[in-house]
């Protein structure tokens, strides 16, 4: 039971997530709801994990392990997303033109 | 006995997740940075509970290193809040 | 009947705040959001079973990407970026519209499962003797899934060099990080100097327990990250140079390791990333620390950024 | 002895949640920061630390119950370095500079 109510949650993150993606203008608020969406997929897959309990696991370990790769591989991608911005933001002081 | 530490465990959950009222709500953001700050006690301490309540040692290590890291977060919540051209 | 109203409690929280951050209208307000949401998202995970990516979560959601986004938020306080205008009150409400038909049908799919839900746990727990190791994550990361773990590690390697190639002009081979971030205030720097000694014995126990039990590698990885931030947030320790090799190196050594085993694998048994036959204990492990190295000096860098220009000190 | 104990951790571990529960209700009801700073400081702590302190006899050997001890000096070693820091900045925001 616990497990649909999660998949459902991740669900719900998803469509706000993408909301926050594409209706909200600030690009940092975007790069939050790129996150949100993020972690609603992997609670989707983590409920699936969790239906898949057996052989003495609480979860199926491969989509953990997956989702473990997904989490690293999403904040690096987040760290990037963020440095782009800060140097949109450098760059818009009117700063000499680069050589 | 493990019932009524899971009991606990909810309770405090609930009481946190009251305690978001203020995130939400809070004007300053001093307001914000507390109740982020009692926000990761709480989750400590439910982790302890459930801990303790369902015999899984590993949740101690998870709230280890939510200890860790919310007075990690809280400082950098303070060191970045708006309004601290003063401080820097 | 207390699991349930716990996962109510979780869940209407997490929506709560998912809804604020989205709602926000500072950038700060939806980043102390977005601690928050990491926080409970962790309990989340420890409620659906998996406590390895519980730890994960608190530490990479909670800690490192909160004081990622806070930094950035300030930073882009001070110099905003030109956004374009908000879309319309009925554009944004046709967008709504769409969003919630794929939350509604994601969700339609989650009720949906198949009843005898396709598990590979039955796999993993025949195969796991093999691998000398007792933590099913871990025994799943580091053999049966090891390309994936090889890959990510490269992913981390990539997304640092993606981060030194935005240095400007000016600053190429600096310090990485801005300047006038670090605040050498005075709780900052108790807490500096206590913080930093436990936490690398407690990634280091971590670490360690993640053979058997849920921890490993990514998540004392990042306690290692954070613990190397708050000492260069608070003024106490700066990185070397980005040019210097030995910084290079440390970043590239674990995944660089674990592609020479990977390929020695393949020499000596034949397929790539194939552990022989007694030294599987022996080799997880070597790869295991040296990747919790490079990806603890990796996630910091990330954090820090790139080096800033040398002028504007 | 092993009800004593049982009775010893429930009765603190409740009493650790009436901190919690009446240190979220100061920081809801409060009408300025700074006793809303008071308020979590208790709750934080004290909370806390009941829980901690309640949960010892049940954490079956010596290594759990040094994670829990390490725990709650953490979360006290978070709540000395925040306080301050809190309080300038709700000064500061009271009264900019």
């Amino acid at each position: 039971m616990s497990a649909t109510l999660y998949g459902l949650l991740g669900a719900a993150l998803v469509g706000i997530g993408l909301f926050g993606l594409l209706a909200r203008p600030s690009p940092l608020l975007r790069i939050l709801a790129f996150n949100l969406l993020g972690g609603g997929v992997f609670l989707v897959f983590g409920a699936v994990a969790r239906r898949g309990a057996g052989a003495g696991f609480p979860g199926d370990p491969v989509p953990q392990a997956i989702i473990l790769t997904g989490i690293v591989v999403a904040f690096a991608a987040t760290t990037l997303a963020v440095m782009l911005l800060l140097r949109l933001s450098a760059e818009g002081e009117g700063r000499s033109d680069p050589p | 006995m493990a019932e009524l530490l899971q009991l606990a465990a909810l309770l405090v959950l609930l009481t946190v997740a009251a305690g978001l009222l203020r995130i939400l709500r809070g004007p300053g953001a001093a307001d914000r940075v507390m109740a982020a700050q009692l926000l990761g006690t709480g989750g400590i301490a439910v982790l302890v509970l459930l801990a303790a309540a369902t015999a899984t040692p590993a949740l101690l290590d998870a709230a280890l290193t939510l200890a860790l890291l919310a007075a990690f977060a809280a400082v950098a919540l303070v060191v970045a809040a708006p309004g601290r051209a003063s401080r820097r | 009947m207390t699991g349930l109203l716990a996962d109510l409690a979780i869940g209407a929280a997490i929506l709560a705040l998912a809804a604020g951050m989205v709602a926000a209208r500072s950038a700060f307000t939806a980043t102390a959001f977005f601690i928050a949401y990491g926080l409970l998202l962790g309990l989340a995970w420890v409620r659906l079973g998996a406590v390895d990516i519980a730890l994960t979560e608190a530490a990479i959601g909670a800690g490192l990407s909160g004081v990622l986004l806070l930094t950035a938020a300030a930073r882009l306080a001070a110099r905003p970026v030109a956004t374009e205008r908000a879309p319309g009150p009925l554009l944004t409400a046709l967008i709504a519209l769409c969003c919630a038909a794929v939350a509604v049908a994601i969700g339609a799919a989650i009720l949906s499962l198949p009843e005898p839900t396709p598990s590979l746990a039955a796999e993993v727990a025949a195969n796991l003797p093999a691998t000398a190791l007792g933590n099913p994550v871990a025994g799943v990361l580091m053999s049966y899934r090891a390309l994936d773990t090889l890959l990510e590690s490269a992913v981390v390697v990539l997304a640092v060099v993606g981060v030194w190639s935005l240095t400007p002009p000016g600053g190429w081979g600096g310090f990485p990080g801005p300047f006038h971030l670090r605040v050498e205030s005075g709780p900052l720097a108790l807490l500096a100097r206590l913080l930093p000694p436990i936490g690398i014995v407690i990634a280091l126990h971590i670490l360690w327990v993640g053979k058997d039990a849920p921890g490993g590698k990514f998540q004392a990885a990042a306690i290692l990250a954070a613990m190397w931030l708050l000492a260069w947030m608070a003024g106490l320790a700066t990185p070397p140079r980005i040019a210097s090799r030995r910084l290079r190196f440390a970043v590239s050594a674990g995944a660089g390791l674990f592609l020479a085993i990977g390929v020695a694998g393949a020499l000596a048994e034949g397929a790539f990333l194939a552990y022989p036959a007694g030294w599987t204990k022996a080799l997880v492990l070597a790869v295991e620390f040296a990747l919790t190295a490079s990806i603890a000096v990796a996630l910091a860098l990330l954090v820090m950024g790139p080096p800033e220009e040398e002028d504007r000190a | 002895m092993s009800l004593l104990l049982d009775g010893f951790t429930l009765v603190a571990v409740f009493a650790g949640i009436l901190f919690f529960v009446a240190g979220t209700a100061g920081l809801l009801r409060f009408p300025d920061t700074s006793s809303r700073l008071h308020a979590l400081t208790k709750a934080d702590h004290l909370g806390l630390g009941l829980i901690v302190l309640g949960l010892l006899p049940q954490a079956g050997g010596v290594l759990p119950a040094l994670k829990l001890l390490v725990i709650w000096a953490l979360a006290l070693l978070a709540g000395a370095t925040v306080g301050p820091l809190i309080a300038r900045l709700a000064r500061e925001e009271d009264a900019p500079p």
